[in-house]
């Protein structure tokens, strides 16, 4: 249970250090919502194994937990970890937090890290961390190459310049989700402005047969470029048939899509694992909320499609570069609106959208710096989201 | 016509029912059948993944009994598999093919979540208790007698409509979800009332042991053993399931049975739903009946419908699948694999069944004519 | 000239569990014979013959066909050897039509057009006589056209030995005279032909030699010429019995059931009962007798309750003399009322019996409510069940045995037991004896009397115009849904209910 | 125009596997089997003719789509067959229970087939890494010419060969049925197989042999769903549960399988519907997502009023036999 009270800041979160381990004696579990054979586990599966590699860490010290459903079989699963002598622990499904927080509690002594979550700052845990990568970069720049991939099609004639439609099938319709298929669109318009976007949702994470069905009505409805925020390889497999260009996520779609895929933009666990892990070798604290992007190479593009527009790369490398040193900052307020409205004005004027003050500073929303999770989650002109709210 | 005969010049094997086998030799064989899954199973495991066996197995030990705490899960797991075993029992009987439990349990619990979330603050401990427990076992009833009222009434199939409401129930699970995810989009309900744990089933001894869960599954098995086998209800169901003709000639109303049983039989897939959100998971989701629902069918199924049996099976079952998960961590072996070994593990005792049921002979047909 | 066996058992035994159903029997029928096997209910006679169809094996003996010996490993091989068998419950396909069933497993050459087939088989109908449309559905046939289909069936298959088992138990006389002609007719064209009856007019009428059988045991066979039916029954039982009713005039009579213009349907909306208005009174046995399929089960039915009624009023009047409106009751709830109708129905395993219960079980179907609110009491029915076994001379290894493995004639005993046992104010009973052996006949009949004389209701449903002559005080006969007429027993004639059967004008006046 | 067009073709390709699952049903329920573990048999037969096509395309240097087609057929259609063969042998050999053997077939045949589609995303480097593109190809092949008319060309010349093959053999099944005389035998076992064995109709064998095509027939919706629909590749439990819509099929078809045939493409438009009804919100769209199985239900209590006897399950569906059984 959640009975601990009184802390209410983070400023509890970060104080103490970790009880120091050597590298031959620690003990690493990790519980995924799926296996590999799915590719958002995968991703941290990789990076699992690139920590051990990085940090010479044998398999005999790290315990996945595969397959683990949002439920009490999480707080199994974690117990289980932390009684077999886990020193830390990590939760990688948005739905684990909870169970992962109620064993936090029950095992202060061990670390508990959770990807995706949000509750770490609140729960006045100092065991408990949140962490994520800034997947919202990578997606900015993959809308870049959407972007230039449009253009050449504009002069080419293949689609006119206000019919210049993206589609996007989304999971669900919460700031994750929300703050990814914004930065994407934001990439795209700041190659091409008159380019709109629609979004429909699967309400699924993984079911290929919805996200193709979904892919195949965006496209129908007139969109001409597909991308995705779901782990399957639905969407670019509906690209191939029809020959619309699509942008991924997670997982290199050249195999499903050899004609079609442009680049996916991808994580790489591997750089927290290893800061995670390696703050347990050294006794040192862990963040509270870490989220990291292409600054210390956190998350990345896959290698460009052949379908993709000439002389992407270079203005990829540029973006990218721009990213790093600070100069190009994705939610720059002043490249979207709201209703018309840019989002400073909207926070003058107070109602719904005061409570974003905390996240808007020096004309840009800072996203992932109060919690390592996504904030962004406002509707931005120029999406259309085909579920209605 | 012209005859062609019947040559005798080979032997003739023949199948004979018996019903003498004795207990002991009868949970022989079935023990032998589990020894002869357990090898084969070996093999797959050797071939595909080039481990030990052995090794395997005592995962699989380690896994679902290995500590306390693990014990208690695989007791929780038996339990909850148990009782939905024991609430389709009386449907199966009446030969109503109610494979909807899956949809009543999530319709159960999907009801025992909206009490937790919405009557919390609104009632004293005991009350909410009470009330999860009432609507929890309403809203099973419900999702039972929907497809009996149909069934009793135009003779309507009612293995389809019960598969169908399954779906209907997740799909009432994932409307639902959109109005109680937190945070909103993200389809996750998380532990409900997590801070105050209101509404959660007291956990009586160690925080990690589900007494309660235990006590009331069993007495609720014992006591629908003895309604089954005693009660003049369970004579009604057993007659209804023979003969609807029957029935009528014995002056048993067959639609007011058949609406009765499939309220027990929904309503008691409505508890293991409580026992489930309440008792164990904090939270619903679609996920929530995790096809324990066909599983219990399984199991009902192949412990004839016998209390102890049932109990057996269950734990059978529910050792494999928490076995799985170590092996699953131990080995790489997951839960895709360990699907596979069960299903071999179930072939094997499913077929053991006819060498207790029946013998074969052989006669040679070198026999002397007198 | 010498005889030649068509067929030859030698030392056959057959064990089911701790049954010994047949205990080395031995039998020959010859080429052009018609062989009569006679016992009792569960001597044994199904299973002998489901040896030789091939349903059953043989746990010891031999089997020889025209003097060769054979293993009959399935009906398959039975059926390449030449043996057709009708089964006591017809084996045929219900969804399927008359056509279809007779050319069902018929190999037919490529190229054959099922006309041709159907051309075939009409041609052998018009041969021996039978009446049959060949694109006629199973369910929608009587149980006498369902005997035709199968008849045509296996003769259809160029059988040489045809064996029946109780092919008549279920026909009307007429029917059965014609089936008897048939079989004639089979025999003058060489065919062996055995069949099982109960019923001896029968056997004498139409076998050649008798077989007897009994407890599993073979007995002996003779000749028919040398047979009568006292000498077969003591060869049957074992011992000398005497065979009559022991009717009582009516003492004491009182109205039970009064029907007032009684109208039913069946499924189909047609008219199956007309107005039909008569009294049955206590201390009285009411026979019903008609053609099958004339509206007695309906009639039955509607007084229980188990059938609709679209007109018409049914009163009870209890021994306390009130009148009390049953018509539209459901069986549940003139149960409830306290008013005991014993029925024994036409459809024994399907609506009189649960075939996978055990006999206490079945003894509970009546009266399972009564005792305590919530346990259902075993004690009493296990007794009655004893009981019943006891006086009926049940054949069977013990009162938890399912019911549905005993022999046709034991089943009908548990029956008509139980429902005698519960000691009825109103009793029905259609074909009580159907499938019985004889002797099992005259307890029945006798039981019947008994019941009467106890001052219950008894109507009884009967196609044995003699039984019912010698047994009923008053013979009540329908046709067509309609009462043609209301005779008294001792007076009337065969003759006349034969007419009024067939709805003879002049009669139907009374 | 173009989104009804779409739309139909959508639906006809969500139908088919349904279709290809209830023919096999269909088939296995008329000798009186209740194969209830079609839905791992589908996902047997899927793998496997991915397995089959991701092996020679990666054995051969220069793979050819017809041969890569041929074998994936082969193994898709062989391995389902061997799982209702499993399924066979326990109930008709062995006399188990159908309902239990189908569901614990289930269980091991959706194991099965996560299991070695995992094992060869992970052969092919990685999730979403299998590629059989020359082979999908082929499946994917529609009808050159004819499908460029406008309108009835994608409605009805779009697909690939699977799709015509689906509709075929529910169409040969029907006739089969009504016609033959292993149609009429085949009836007999299911209805009542003691009449059959006594009218020398080899019932173990009729059983055998139509469930065994059955799952093989159930097995080519597997193979249609991965090559041609997903253009070969394969996601854990991607199939879904058309396996149990396609046993509701063979029900809501009336063991028709002539009337399968638009009862999948109604199964398949109701599956995709609310992609194509405008400003559903989120909650509503998964009240639409109800309608291929409230729909079932409706069409289940309407046929029901209208009791036909024709219209029932075979008589002796879900019945061991034994011929000795009294
Ligand atoms: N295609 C099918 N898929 C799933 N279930 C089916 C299918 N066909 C029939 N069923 C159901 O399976 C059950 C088993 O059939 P069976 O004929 O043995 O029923 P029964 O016990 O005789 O009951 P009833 O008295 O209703 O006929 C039936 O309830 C039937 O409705
Ligand atoms: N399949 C079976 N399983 C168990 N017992 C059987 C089976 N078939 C027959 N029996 C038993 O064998 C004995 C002989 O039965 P059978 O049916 O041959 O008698 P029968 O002479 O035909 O009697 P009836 O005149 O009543 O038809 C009976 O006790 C019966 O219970
Ligand atoms: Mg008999
Ligand atoms: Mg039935």
């Amino acid at each position: 249970g959640c009975s601990s009270s009184g802390a209410d800041s983070d400023a509890t979160s970060t104080a103490e250090g970790t009880t120091q381990v050597s590298a031959a004696d620690i003990k690493i579990g990790v519980i995924y919502i799926g296996d590999e054979n799915e590719g958002y586990t995968e991703s941290h599966m990789k990076g699992i194994d690139q920590m051990m590699e990085d940090l010479g860490i044998s398999e005999d010290q790290v315990i996945e937990k595969t397959t683990i459903p949002e439920s009490e079989e999480c707080y199994d699963a974690a117990v289980d970890l932390a009684e077999q002598g886990c020193d830390i622990i990590f939760g990688t499904s948005f739905g684990h937090e909870d169970y992962i927080k109620q064993a936090a509690e029950e095992f202060p002594e061990i670390q508990f890290c959770h990807a995706t979550g949000y509750q770490a700052a609140s729960s006045g845990l100092s065991n408990m961390h949140n962490y994520f990568d800034n997947i919202y970069e990578a997606r900015y720049v993959s809308g870049v190459v959407a972007g230039l991939k449009l253009n050449e099609m504009i002069e080419a004639g293949e689609v006119t310049e206000d019919a210049c439609k993206i589609g996007y099938v989304g999971a669900y319709p919460y700031a994750e989700v929300v703050s990814g298929y914004t930065a994407f669109y934001l990439g795209v318009k700041s190659v091409c402005d008159s380019a709109t976007m629609e979004v429909q949702y699967t309400n699924s994470w993984a079911d290929i047969s919805k996200e193709k069905e979904t892919a195949d009505a965006l496209i129908a409805d007139g969109c001409v470029l597909i991308s995705q925020h779901a782990d399957t390889t639905g969407a670019p497999s509906a690209c191939e048939e029809k020959g619309v260009p699509c942008v991924g996520y997670n997982v290199d779609m050249t195999s499903v899509a050899a004609t079609t895929a442009l680049t996916s933009s991808t994580n790489n666990w591997a750089v927290y694992y290893d800061y995670a892990v390696s703050c347990v070798l050294n006794g040192e604290a862990i963040a509270t909320d870490w989220s990291e992007g292409f600054a210390s190479d956190a998350v990345a593009l896959t290698t460009l499609g052949d379908a993709c527009a000439e002389r992407t790369q270079d203005k990829v490398d540029e973006v990218i570069a721009a990213i790093k040193d600070g100069s190009l900052k994705v939610f720059d307020t002043s490249t979207f609106t709201i209703g018309g409205k840019s989002i400073e004005d909207l926070i003058a004027e107070g109602g719904d959208y005061a409570s974003y003050e905390q996240y808007v500073s020096d004309g840009v929303f800072q996203e992932s710096t109060v919690i390592s999770a996504p904030a962004f989650d406002l509707r931005i002109d120029g999406i259309t989201e085909l579920t209605t709210e | 016509m012209k005859t062609s005969y019947a040559l005798n010049d080979k032997g003739v094997f023949r199948l004979a029912k018996r019903e003498d086998m004795p207990r002991k030799k009868a949970w022989m064989i079935r023990v032998l059948a589990v020894v002869f899954a357990l090898i084969v199973c070996a093999l797959v495991i050797v071939v595909i993944t080039k481990q030990n066996p052995l090794q395997v197995y005592v995962g699989l030990v380690d896994g679902a009994v290995g500590n306390v705490r693990r014990t208690w899960q695989t007791i929780r797991e038996t339990m909850i598999l148990l009782i939905v075993a024991v609430g389709l029992t009386p449907a199966f009987k009446m030969r109503f093919w109610n494979i909807g439990a899956e949809g009543q349990i999530l319709v159960g619990g999907c009801a025992c979540a909206a009490v937790m979330i919405y009557c919390s603050d609104k009632m004293a401990g005991w009350l909410l208790m009470i009330v999860m427990v009432i609507v929890s076992c309403g809203a099973g009833m419900i999702w039972g007698l929907i497809p009996a009222f149909f069934k009793a009434r135009l003779n309507t199939n009612e293995t389809l409509f019960t598969l169908m409401l399954n779906y209907v129930a997740t799909q009432i699970v994932t409307f639902c979800i959109v109005y109680w995810e937190n945070p909103v989009g993200s389809n996750t309900v998380g532990i409900i009332n997590s801070a105050t744990k209101k509404g959660w089933l007291p956990q009586i001894g160690t925080s990690q042991a589900y007494v309660l869960i235990v006590v009331i599954v069993l007495a609720l098995t014992a006591f629908m053993s003895i309604y089954m086998s005693k009660s003049k209800q369970g004579y009604e169901i057993a007659v209804v399931g023979a003969s609807q003709n029957t029935a009528r000639y014995a002056g048993i109303s067959v639609r007011k049975v058949i609406l009765r049983t499939m309220a027990i039989s929904g309503a008691i897939c409505g508890l293991a739903g409580f026992l489930m959100v309440s008792g164990s998971s904090h939270t619903i989701s679609t996920e929530t009946a995790g096809g324990r629902g066909f599983t219990a069918i399984i199991i009902a199924w192949m412990a004839h419908f016998n209390a102890v049996s049932m109990i057996i099976v269950s734990l059978l079952i529910a050792f494999l699948q928490q076995g799985a998960i170590q092996i699953a961590s131990q080995f790489g072996l997951n839960d895709n694999a360990s699907d596979v070994i069960t299903g071999i593990l179930l072939f094997f005792l499913i077929g053991s069944e006819f060498f207790i049921q029946y013998k074969i002979e052989f006669h040679s047909a070198k026999k002397e004519v007198k | 000239m010498e005889v030649k066996n068509a067929i030859e058992l030698k030392n056959i035994t057959k064990r089911f569990g701790d049954v010994v159903a047949n205990d080395n029997i031995n039998l020959s029928v010859r080429e052009g014979e018609i062989l009569a096997i006679l016992g009792e209910n569960g001597s044994g006679k199904t299973t002998l013959m489901n040896m030789l169809s091939g349903i059953y094996f043989p746990d010891e003996g031999n089997i020889f066909v025209d003097g060769k010996e054979v293993v009959i490993r399935s009906p398959k091989d039975s059926f390449d050897l030449g043996i057709g068998m009708i089964h006591q419950h017809f084996k045929l396909v219900d969804v399927l039509t008359a056509g279809e069933n007779i050319v069902l497993g018929h190999k037919w050459k490529r190229g054959v057009k099922r006309e041709d087939i159907y051309k075939d088989a009409e041609e052998l109908t018009n041969k021996y006589g039978f009446e049959l449309d060949l694109t006629q559905k199973i369910y929608d046939m009587s149980v006498s056209q369902k005997q035709t289909v199968e008849i045509v069936k296996v003769l259809y298959r160029g059988a040489n030995v045809l064996i029946l088992d109780e092919p008549t138990a279920v026909l009307t006389p007429q029917e059965t005279e014609k089936l008897f002609q048939v079989l004639r007719n089979m025999k003058k064209s060489g065919k062996s032909i055995i069949i099982i009856t109960h019923k001896l007019n029968e056997v004498l009428e139409i076998s050649d030699r008798v077989t007897i059988l009994r407890k599993g045991k073979y007995i002996d066979t003779i000749d028919t010429k040398d047979a009568d039916t006292s000498k077969l029954t003591e060869m049957m039982v074992g011992e000398k019995v005497t065979l009559d009713i022991n009717r009582k005039d009516p003492v004491n009579t009182q109205k039970r059931i009064v029907v007032e213009d009684l109208v039913c349907k069946n499924l189909e909306g047609r008219n199956i009962l007309e107005h039909i208005s008569f009294t049955a009174n206590s201390g009285e046995i009411l026979g019903i007798a008609g053609i099958s399929g004339n509206g007695q089960k309906e009639l039955l039915e509607s007084i229980v309750g188990l059938h609709t009624i679209s007109s018409g009023r049914i009163l009870y009047y209890p021994p306390s003399g009130e009148e009390i409106q049953i018509s539209g009751m459901k069986t549940a709830k003139i149960r409830e009322l306290g008013i005991n109708m014993a029925f024994v129905p036409e459809d024994r395993l399907g609506m009189g019996l649960v075939a996978g219960m055990d006999m206490v079980d079945n003894m509970m179907i009546r009266g399972y409510k009564d005792g305590g609110f919530f346990f259902a009491d075993r004690k009493s029915p296990r007794k009655l069940a004893e009981r019943v076994v006891d006086r009926l001379n049940v054949v069977t290894p013990g009162v938890d045995y399912p019911v549905g493995r005993l022999s046709g004639g034991n089943v009908q005993k548990v029956l008509v037991g139980r429902e005698i046992a519960s000691d009825p104010i109103v009793m029905m009973v259609a074909y009580p004896v159907r499938g019985l052996d004889i002797n099992s006949s005259y307890t029945i009949y006798n039981l019947l009397c008994e019941e009467k004389e106890k001052g219950t209701a008894v109507m009884c449903v009967g196609e044995d115009l003699d039984v019912l002559m010698d047994l009923c005080d008053r013979i009540m006969v329908l046709c067509d849904g309609k009462i043609s007429g209301i005779v008294d027993a001792r007076k009337t004639t065969k003759e006349e209910i034969g007419l009024l059967m067939i709805g003879g004008k002049e009669a139907s006046k009374s | 125009m173009g989104i009804i067009v779409v739309f139909i073709q959508k639906a006809i390709g969500q139908g088919i596997p349904m279709l290809f699952g209830a023919t096999g049903e269909i088939m296995t329920e008329k000798s009186g089997n209740l194969n209830l573990g079609i839905p791992g048999i589908m996902y047997m037969g899927g793998v496997a003719g991915l397995m089959g096509a991701f092996h020679y395309e990666n054995a051969i240097t220069n793979p050819n789509g017809f041969i890569g087609l041929i074998i994936a057929l082969l193994c898709g259609f062989g391995c389902a067959a061997l799982g209702a063969f499993i399924y066979s042998f326990l109930t008709i050999s062995l006399r188990a229970n159908q309902n239990v053997v189908g569901l614990a077939l289930t269980t091991f045949g959706v194991g099965f087939g996560n299991f070695f589609g995992g094992s060869m995303s992970k052969l092919a480097g990685g999730v979403g890494q299998i590629s059989v593109a020359t082979t999908a190809k082929a499946f994917q092949q529609s009808i050159p010419k004819l499908s460029e008319i406008p309108v009835i060309g994608p409605i009805l010349f779009s697909y690939g060969f699977l799709t015509y093959v689906a509709v075929i053999l529910a169409i040969c099944l029907t006739l089969l049925l009504k016609k033959t005389r292993v149609g009429l035998n085949l009836r007999a076992v299911g209805e009542n197989p003691a009449t059959a064995d006594a009218a020398g109709i080899s019932v173990t064998k009729y059983k055998y042999v139509t469930t065994v095509l059955g799952g093989g027939i159930a097995g080519l919706g597997g193979v249609y769903f991965v090559m041609e629909y997903l253009g070969g590749t394969w996601t854990n439990n991607g199939f879904g549960d058309r396996g149990w819509l396609a046993v509701a099929l063979v029900i809501f078809a009336l063991w028709n399988p002539a009337h399968a045939i638009w009862g999948s493409f109604l199964f398949g438009a109701l599956y995709i519907l609310y992609l194509y009804i405008p400003g559903l919100d989120r909650a509503s769209q998964e009240i639409f997502k109800m309608l291929p199985y409230v729909v079932t239900i409706i069409v289940l209590v309407i046929t029901s009023i209208r009791n036909k006897r024709e219209n029932q399950p075979p008589e002796s569906l879900g019945l061991p036999y034994y011929r000795e059984e009294r």
